[in-house]
């Protein structure tokens, strides 16, 4: 299992730097994986996708649909590849401590 | 700080215009008629007069860069530096002086890579990424087509047959590839249902999605040593695998239950009949690399009966709905068995609703 | 790499490479020089050929910036025992329209690969991409901005638009009704956003044919199948009908008999179509191609719905709009299209495509939403079964 | 007390045996070939030479002992008492001299049973209870048939058609009749759900029963004053009425909701093509008794298109299959409605899956 | 009845004895002295016209004693207004094979009707029955005494065999593959049980067509269907057919073009078919009957699951044994009717004919449960959908 | 409603003379419901059949299938029709006091 090292805290992730044990997510999590996906400060933006993802998550046990994102969050999808430059999937899902979204590649 | 070069972004494919050769410009949408010069080389005729040759030759798909570099210098000696890619795959030159063909066929056959595929041959076979590059693969893609296609590779070099003959490898259920509409498709297919990976399940999967993938509702919520998780009613699943594309946990890979199976009577064209679903000739052939002799026997005598029986224009399909299925069985000498017979959703509207029968 | 200790170390492998078509094994084994991966992909073949199973890992997540597709991830499960292929993602690059090229564009595109990748390719993919076969997550950055530079971008992966293809049309065919090319062309362009960025509950294929022959499958592998046909009557050439009797066509067994709409008469000498009847098969028309030409009203029937098994069974796609006139394509399709999309966003399930959709809610439903009538030409036949579900409008 | 007389039970049927005429029991089997002599009028003729004649009467089928009394008369008269019935309800009458045609035909056209019904006609038309019996009707059945047969009697005395054409009506979607399989059927429908009549249900109904019987899964457990009963979900009804087949509390009758809709295309032979299934012409059309006029005009309308418009032996359903269905909406005139589109479980299947279109 | 005050009772029914067509409503009119009961009957049909409206209360259950059906009870929903058909009851009499009648039989038959009920009948009911049109609960019994004393029983209702019919065959039918009124016969009095003592989960019906013409409609309606049909070559008379061309048929046109296996030919004189593709749809044979004629090898083939919409839509029936000769036509039907019965009573559910089990458990299940191979000529083509449940013991 | 009188009990019943309230059903109303299907006497053989009826009606808001009324008790189908002339429908669930079996008729 690889790990991710970053600000003295090492990860168990999956080879595509997922978090392997979504349970342990919080906060520090989500700015230890910011680096690594191309986002330098996590802003209020950012939170709010964040939170929504992550509540989603504990809530339905999926990620939810990207319109939903869009339209819950309030950020067009573009707005969105600009605070979360590797995408909504591999880059906010990781942040938010998600598995990683499978299926339609 | 080294300013960033401004990423170039959302630009999309090159314009095709580029890439025309000058005939093609010239005469674009002014074609008149084309004919068939000989297996693999195709004349079109523009209506100022004007003449397209096209070469077409053998790609196995799966291609170096040398080989491109290689087709690259064929297309400069001969065409222009103009050459095309098929919707099967083959590499096609465009040429516009005839005395070039038989030299340019000369270069191709020496490199390995012989013409043919026009008119009623059999084609490059559309196939998928098997061993080389997926993981939900049952068989290999590649290695099926180039067994298959050096058997059969005399159907290609000729126009052996009665009109085209589509040709589909797809190594999973999942079918890249017009595998479910081709005069043969070669599928792929597990026979196991999923082994559940408890361990890591919960970490890595969407549950919900992952019972909602379950095309028979085959997979239920369920507790195992204490985490969340799912279990597979084993009775209603029918290894469709669509469980392990959404989630990593559900694999179902099995060599000795993993194998081939063989359908017919697909096509896409509106040519005479509308298009037609690939039916299920053998259900099951094992895997059997690196030749897999099995499927290619199998294969070949499909193709050998329908060349021997079927009319002119007519394809595989429209032969055997015109003999009828009885006729495709026994001619082949196939096995008709329960899995033959249709049990998903529409399965009533197959069952034989009349009294037409041969005897 | 190929033998060790004077043992090749692709016995199985090797068998490949015998016979007349060409070999994908020789392909691999030609390109060690440009790039060490080829031989660990060989091994790990090799493995699979042994065991008779695949050696990759569940499909990874990897990308470029800014995109959210066009990349396919791919892991080793036996990383230790062929650690250059540990990574080996794929690289969908957008074709151009026709798969025409110069050989200066494949030199450039070679050039870029071997620089960054295996050297391996898939010309092309099934949906049409140009394929990069295997390369690690650091050199996906720097391939994109070598392909941007010389002017190719990503094909679709995900849950968007993917990379829409055509046949080879009016660039060399005689039959096309519409110009393939550039409407493919121009819907790719038109949705650049959506073919990067991820934006549906599924994927979203689009392939353009120009005639009924579909030489690029629309009908079985499109969720929109832009099929060319003509309206008016097939133009007929009564001397080149002729020559090809002269020439041993044998004019009424093989051709009028297979007409499946039985709507031609030869009486020996005269061909003689009821066009009106005709239903466009392009039969006659493939059989005698100097004599018989699609007509001269010409455009395009729309198609919605087809897609591979998974999960309700295959789809074929049915006609939405019976006939487009070339000139309103692209307009009408950016109007329809925008309206699909809205419906299936809305409405749309987590990986089910539009056809699915349209099944589940019902083709009438979905006629409402995208604010089309009815019309008998999207049915092969009308209802058979009496339960009908009458609005409370009709009823009183 | 009177000794019970003993029961007789289970004898069935008497013989069939007993009543054929005995030119049927000479040549029984061995019939060599069959001519229509005119409309109503068969002779058959055995391998002995021996003719039989056949005069076939329309029948309302709603028979009164009377009449019943009047055909035995009639066969007495003039075939030696032997008679038969015809799977669509008319009379016919066997007889062995030619002599006696004419006169059979002048007495049944006197009492009001004209001859007719055979080769390429409209023979009687199949129907069942309609008002005069059953609970479940939407419209009436007899008062239609008379209706109908009435403007189309030119069509049953002579042969004006291409091919026969079979007419049947059902007063509800339970179709006790070949409905589904008709050249033209029309069919009694509801349109609105069945108003549950929670006083009486928990006391009438079986209530798991009741909620199986729905095919679109409409009807749900549902607790009304404190007593259990259900609920319909109005939007997933379909107005079918099975509910109202198994639960008295469940009528779904309403004068202005209920009516006609017409369906067309059916047939059940296999000559030339296999049996089809009927397919829906108008949706609806109202209940206007005593003569539906609207069902009367329409039936008509097709009637005469498929007369001027088909081949000969072509029944309607393969001609309308020749043509295409856009054709016979626009030759008749009716109006293509989102209710023709298919939305039950096979509904994707008739979605037209190809590039075949006429213009 | 009809008038009062000088004014029709019923001015709307007036109106259907008009016209050509026989009237029911003169049936029922003239029907008035033979029993009450008629102007009732009449009374509520007119205010059903008038209120476009059923006047009959959901299905009674009455029945005579010993048997579980042939007796459909009927109340009226305005019993004070039509007192006399409050109970409105009709027997089902279970018809003689191929409904043939010697004129006493009718008369005897009119006599106990006329005796004991209102005097209307229908001749016949859809299944095939005679139906006693109209009675009250008291008189069931001793209607059925004297039906039975004449030679008559009931039919079915219920859950039960219903009765089975026939066309009328060789009694006069120069098709006849089978003896269709026998085995109609031998049907009905081998499952005398099962048809009056209802034991299934549904009804269960038998109809026997002599031919692939199917004049009882039983590929629709039967739950078995038995088809006559040969299996060697069609019976042909050139000279007959000569005859049939000198007399104006177009034998190209209307025969071979019309063959829907395409296998004839007609060179102008002498007409070939070609028998191994011939699917026996009897078109040819119809258009020339003094020419053509079914093989002499002749027997029936069995089709199982046929029935109206209700529940899960219409059903055709299916080909489950493609021949049977004629003598051993009985045998075989009890054999396999026996399975089918001991499975559908197993698993069928309530109201569940056994073409929806079928559907439901899938055909090669039900196979192997009633002992029969899979085989080609049961399906229009094999399955389209990858989903194969392979079993245990195919896969290792 | 009409209405069913015997032995000085008054039952509203239907035209079918099925109980109208299944609720106040005892094995009195079996007996005085016997008379009318042709039964004299009540023997344990008529009440095996009854009670199974009327438990599994209570039990699961059906009748049973006619199978399985066999199956269970023991009868074959002949025989019950001998305890109960009417058949099982009419005769056996009446005196069981079940809702009037509907549908297949
Ligand atoms: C080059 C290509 C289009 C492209 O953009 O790449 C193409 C080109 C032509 N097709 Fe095609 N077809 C091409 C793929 C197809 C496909 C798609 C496929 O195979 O996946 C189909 C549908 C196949 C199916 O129905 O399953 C296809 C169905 C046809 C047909 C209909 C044949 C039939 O009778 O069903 C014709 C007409 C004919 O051959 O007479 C046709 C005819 C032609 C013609 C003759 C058109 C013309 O006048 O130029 C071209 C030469 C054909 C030849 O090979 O003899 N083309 N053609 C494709 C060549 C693939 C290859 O390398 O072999
Ligand atoms: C690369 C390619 C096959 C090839 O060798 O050419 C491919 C490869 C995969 N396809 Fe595909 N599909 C490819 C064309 C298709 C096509 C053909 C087409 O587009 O014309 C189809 C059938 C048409 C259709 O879309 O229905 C196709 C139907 C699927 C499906 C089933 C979709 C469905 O709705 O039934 C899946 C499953 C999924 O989406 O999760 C799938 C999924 C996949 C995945 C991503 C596997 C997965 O489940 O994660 C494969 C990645 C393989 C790899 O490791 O590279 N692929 N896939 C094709 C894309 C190359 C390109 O961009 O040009
Ligand atoms: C008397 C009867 C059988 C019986 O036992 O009662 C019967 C008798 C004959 N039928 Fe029939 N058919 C009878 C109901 C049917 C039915 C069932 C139905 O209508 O419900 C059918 C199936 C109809 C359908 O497909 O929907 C039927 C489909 C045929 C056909 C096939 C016609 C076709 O082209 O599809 C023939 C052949 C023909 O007419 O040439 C045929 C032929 C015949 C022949 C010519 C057979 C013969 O050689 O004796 C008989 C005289 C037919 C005529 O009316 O011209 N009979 N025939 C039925 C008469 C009903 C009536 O009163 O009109
Ligand atoms: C009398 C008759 C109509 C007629 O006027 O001829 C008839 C009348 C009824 N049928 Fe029927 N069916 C009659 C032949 C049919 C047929 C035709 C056939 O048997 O060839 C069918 C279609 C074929 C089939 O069995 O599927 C038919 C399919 C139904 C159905 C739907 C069955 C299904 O599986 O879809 C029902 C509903 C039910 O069984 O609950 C039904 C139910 C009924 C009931 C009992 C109404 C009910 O739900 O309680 C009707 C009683 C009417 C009454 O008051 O007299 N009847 N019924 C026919 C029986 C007469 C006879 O014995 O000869
Ligand atoms: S068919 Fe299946 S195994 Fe093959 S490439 Fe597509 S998804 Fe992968
Ligand atoms: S393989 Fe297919 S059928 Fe089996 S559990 Fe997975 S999704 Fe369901
Ligand atoms: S689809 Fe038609 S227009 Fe396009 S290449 Fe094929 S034949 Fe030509
Ligand atoms: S295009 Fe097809 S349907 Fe039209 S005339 Fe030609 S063969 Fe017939
Ligand atoms: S069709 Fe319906 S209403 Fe008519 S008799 Fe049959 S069950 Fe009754
Ligand atoms: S009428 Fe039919 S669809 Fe409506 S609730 Fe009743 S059973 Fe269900
Ligand atoms: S089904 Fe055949 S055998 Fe029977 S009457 Fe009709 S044509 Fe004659
Ligand atoms: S019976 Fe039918 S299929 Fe056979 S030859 Fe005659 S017309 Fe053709």
């Amino acid at each position: 299992m690889p790990t991710f090292e970053v600000n003295d805290h090492k990860y168990e992730v999956d080879e595509d730097g997922f978090l392997q044990e979504p349970g342990i997510w919080n906060e520090t999590v989500a700015s230890d994986f910011a680096t690594t996906e191309g986002v330098t400060d996590l802003t209020e933006a950012h939170w709010k996708v964040i939170h929504y993802l992550r509540n989603y998550y504990l809530q339905f046990g999926i990620a939810p649909m990207i319109r939903k994102v869009c339209k819950e969050t309030g950020f067009k999808l573009n707005e969105i590849y600009q605070l979360f430059p590797s995408g909504p999937a591999k880059g906010a899902c990781k942040l938010a401590g998600l598995p990683k979204p499978t299926g339609c590649v | 700080m080294t300013p960033k070069p401004k990423r170039i972004t959302d630009i999309g494919p090159p314009n095709y215009e580029k890439f025309l050769p000058p005939v093609v410009k010239r005469n674009y949408g002014q074609w008149k008629y084309h004919e068939i010069l000989s297996p693999g080389v195709l004349v079109h005729v523009a209506e100022s007069g004007e003449k397209l040759y096209t070469v077409r030759a053998a790609s196995p798909r799966l291609l170096s860069v040398h080989t491109i570099r290689l087709f690259a210098d064929l297309a400069d000696k001969y065409c222009g530096g103009y050459l095309r890619f098929t919707s099967r795959n083959n590499v096609e030159f465009l040429l516009t002086d005839e005395k070039q063909i038989e030299p340019l066929k000369g270069d191709l056959a020496a490199a390995g890579y012989p013409v043919g595929g026009t008119g009623r041959t059999i084609s490059n076979i559309v196939h998928t990424q098997g061993w080389v590059h997926c993981h939900s693969s049952a068989t290999d893609a590649s290695g099926l087509v180039k067994s298959m296609m050096d058997g059969l590779f005399p159907y290609f070099a000729e126009e052996k047959l009665p009109a085209k003959l589509r040709i589909a490898v797809a190594c999973c259920l999942n079918m890249c590839g017009a595998v479910h509409c081709s005069d043969i498709a070669v599928l792929g297919v597990h026979r196991r249902p999923p082994k559940v990976r408890h361990d890591i399940l919960p970490n890595v999967c969407e549950v919900p999605t992952l019972i909602a993938s379950c095309p028979t509702g085959a997979i239920r919520p369920a507790t195992v040593n204490g985490k969340q998780s799912v279990e597979v009613i084993e009775e209603q699943c029918m290894y469709c695998g669509n469980c392990y594309t959404v989630c990593p946990a559900m694999p179902l890979n099995d060599p000795d239950n993993d194998g081939i199976s063989i359908w017919v009577g697909g096509k896409v064209s509106n040519a005479r009949s509308t298009p037609k679903f690939t039916k299920l000739a053998i259900p099951f052939l094992p895997n059997n690399p690196p030749r897999w002799p099995e499927v290619v026997e199998a294969v070949e005598k499909i193709v050998t009966t329908y060349a021997e029986h079927a009319k002119p224009f007519e394809r595989l399909g429209e032969w055997i709905e015109r003999v009828g299925w009885p006729r495709f069985f026994q001619l082949t000498g196939f096995e008709f068995t329960r899995y033959h017979i249709d049990d998903f959703k529409h399965a009533g509207l197959t069952f034989a609703r009349s009294a037409h029968l041969k005897f | 790499m190929a033998e060790q200790n004077g043992k090749s170390k692709t016995k199985l492998l090797d068998e490949l490479e015998k016979g007349p078509w060409p070999s994908f094994v020789r392909e691999i084994k030609k390109t060690s020089d440009v790039s060490p991966t080829c031989d660990d992909l060989l091994g790990q073949l090799e493995l699979s050929y042994e065991e008779r199973k695949g050696h990759w890992k569940h499909g990874g997540i990897v990308g470029v910036m800014g995109y959210g597709g066009g990349v396919i991830g791919r892991y080793s499960d036996v990383p230790e025992q062929f650690p250059k292929v540990a990574h080996f993602h794929t690289m969908r690059v957008n074709q151009p329209s026709g798969w025409f090229y110069t050989s200066d564009a494949l030199r450039t595109l070679c050039g870029i690969w071997e620089r960054h990748g295996s050297g391996l390719t898939n010309m092309h993919g099934s949906t049409g991409d140009i394929v990069f076969l295997g390369t690690k997550t650091d050199e996906l950055e720097p391939t994109f901005a070598e392909l941007t530079k010389a002017g190719f971008d990503l094909g679709g992966s995900g849950s968007c638009v993917r990379t829409p293809s055509a046949c080879v049309g009016p660039a060399r065919c005689e039959h096309a009704c519409y110009d393939t090319l550039k409407l493919c062309n121009d819907l790719t362009h038109a949705y650049q956003d959506e073919l990067h960025r991820p934006p549906f509950p599924y994927k979203f294929k689009f392939k353009c044919a120009g005639c009924p022959n579909d030489c690029v499958a629309a009908v079985a592998r499109a969720d929109l199948s832009i099929i060319g046909i003509w309206k008016d009557e097939i133009q007929q050439d009564d001397a080149a009908v002729a020559e090809y009797a002269a020439k041993g066509l044998d004019i009424q067994k093989n051709v009028c008999e297979q007409c499946p709409s039985k709507c031609m008469n030869w009486d020996g000498k005269k061909l003689t179509i009821e066009n009106k009847d005709c239903v466009r098969c392009m039969h006659c028309i493939n059989a005698m191609p100097k004599a018989l030409r699609p007509g001269k009203e010409r455009g395009a029937a729309i198609l919605i719905g087809s897609k591979a098994p998974i999960v309700q069974g295959a789809l074929l796609s049915s006609v939405l709009i019976p006939f487009v006139p070339e000139a309103e394509l692209m307009e009408t399709l950016k109007e329809l299209v925008s309206r699909i999309w809205e419906f299936w966003d809305e409405y749309g399930k987590n990986r089910e495509r539009v056809g699915e959709l349209i099944q589940r809610v019902g083709m009438a439903n979905f006629l409402d939403a995208i604010g089309l009538d009815p019309a008998p030409e999207m049915v092969t036949a009308p209802r058979d079964n009496p339960y009908i579900f009458f609005r409370e409008e009709a009823a009183k």
